[in-house]
């Protein structure tokens, strides 16, 4: 891995992972965006509210980058989850790899997004129009 | 010991930090903190689970706490 | 599918493909570029230059896109590749769907890539410092 | 009769069209008008495979050739 960006931040940009991706080693580069939908199980989400324990997050993330470099063969790694209120359609995560081959960039762009929504410390919290839920708070 | 808490860790205790005074016992592992929590805001024993992270790691029940760890109760994440 | 984009066009612009794919019922988005790549099988490539027989292509990417949303439940899907000559680190293909969770999009996205390369009649020359190949051509 | 050619099988014959004139026997089929091919530029037998296409969809070897159908031979893609 030559390259590795690991961040918090208050927007996410998406206008610009490509170019932060790219090398001239990769032939392939893979990237999850998940952003906010207006409907989960049928209710119409007003907005959504991430908070993150910052320190131990950017540790966790930067473990996975290392754990996804170790797993296969690729050159620049991104891991970026923004925090705050976020609007319907507002990106609110971006997981990224460049390889030489699409194999291993698809590969580990699903392990970064599994693996960031089982491990790092950040909670959602879903606003609907009439109540507020933290997302899998409880069984 | 002071505790951080995040997501609904923190709306259950109506505060982003609880103090553990040496008026209590203070919990001397990941298990007994995890003890002491559920028994004074019984809302932890209801979550799907909860971790607690020493000095930014997380940790396991038997990890043993100290008073200048940084302590935090991790409720069930979800971000992405 | 509400929205298919499906082009060849003489330069990818990678900025605007996150825009393109975001809706309000999507909660994932997946996209891969494939990009020039520096050295294949040891030798370096000074430049690659893409031909294609441009009904055709745009029919079988079209195909690709609507079959893609039959096997999964995809809100936008995009499949746009370039031609004429491209140098190292410049994106030459970008395809990318989105979907209300991340297994649709994902499976989708390396479905177009992997079909594409298949089917969509578009040819890519290598040019070496001494040579150039038609890739794929001879076994 | 107008045949296209991309790729390297425009190197093979050096032109981006072959034209089947009366004077010679004009192919009635897919598989006739790759025989005629490889007899007249027997580099096509090297390729990996070559396709042919009918009024821009793929076509199999069975399928009849008329005068104004666009016939194009599609060599091994490489796109991507």
């Amino acid at each position: 891995m030559s390259k590795k960006i690991v961040a918090i931040v208050d927007r996410i940009d998406t206008s610009q992972v490509f170019t932060e991706l790219s090398d001239a080693q990769s032939g392939g580069i893979c990237v999850f965006v998940g952003t906010v939908r207006e409907f989960t199980q049928g209710e119409e989400v007003v907005s959504l509210e991430f908070e993150t324990y910052q320190k131990m997050a950017l540790k966790e993330m930067d473990k996975i980058a290392l754990d996804a470099a170790k797993k296969w063969n690729l050159n620049i790694v991104i891991i970026r989850h923004a925090v705050g209120l976020k609007k319907v359609e507002e990106p609110v995560v971006v997981v990224g790899a460049s390889s030489a081959h699409r194999d291993a960039c698809f590969e580990a762009c699903r392990y970064l997004i599994d693996t960031l929504k089982e491990t790092v410390p950040i909670w959602k919290k879903e606003m609907f129009e009439n109540k507020t839920v933290w997302v899998s708070a409880h069984p | 010991m002071d505790v951080l808490l995040f997501g609904i860790a923190k709306d259950i205790v109506g505060n982003s930090e609880i103090q553990i005074t040496s008026k209590e016992k203070i919990p001397n592992s990941v298990q007994e903190l995890k003890d002491y929590l559920i028994r004074k805001f019984p809302d932890f024993g209801k979550l799907s689970s909860f971790a607690v992270a020493v000095n930014s790691e997380y940790a396991q029940d038997d990890v043993p706490l100290n008073r200048n760890d940084e302590i935090a109760i991790i409720p069930p994440v979800s971000g992405g």
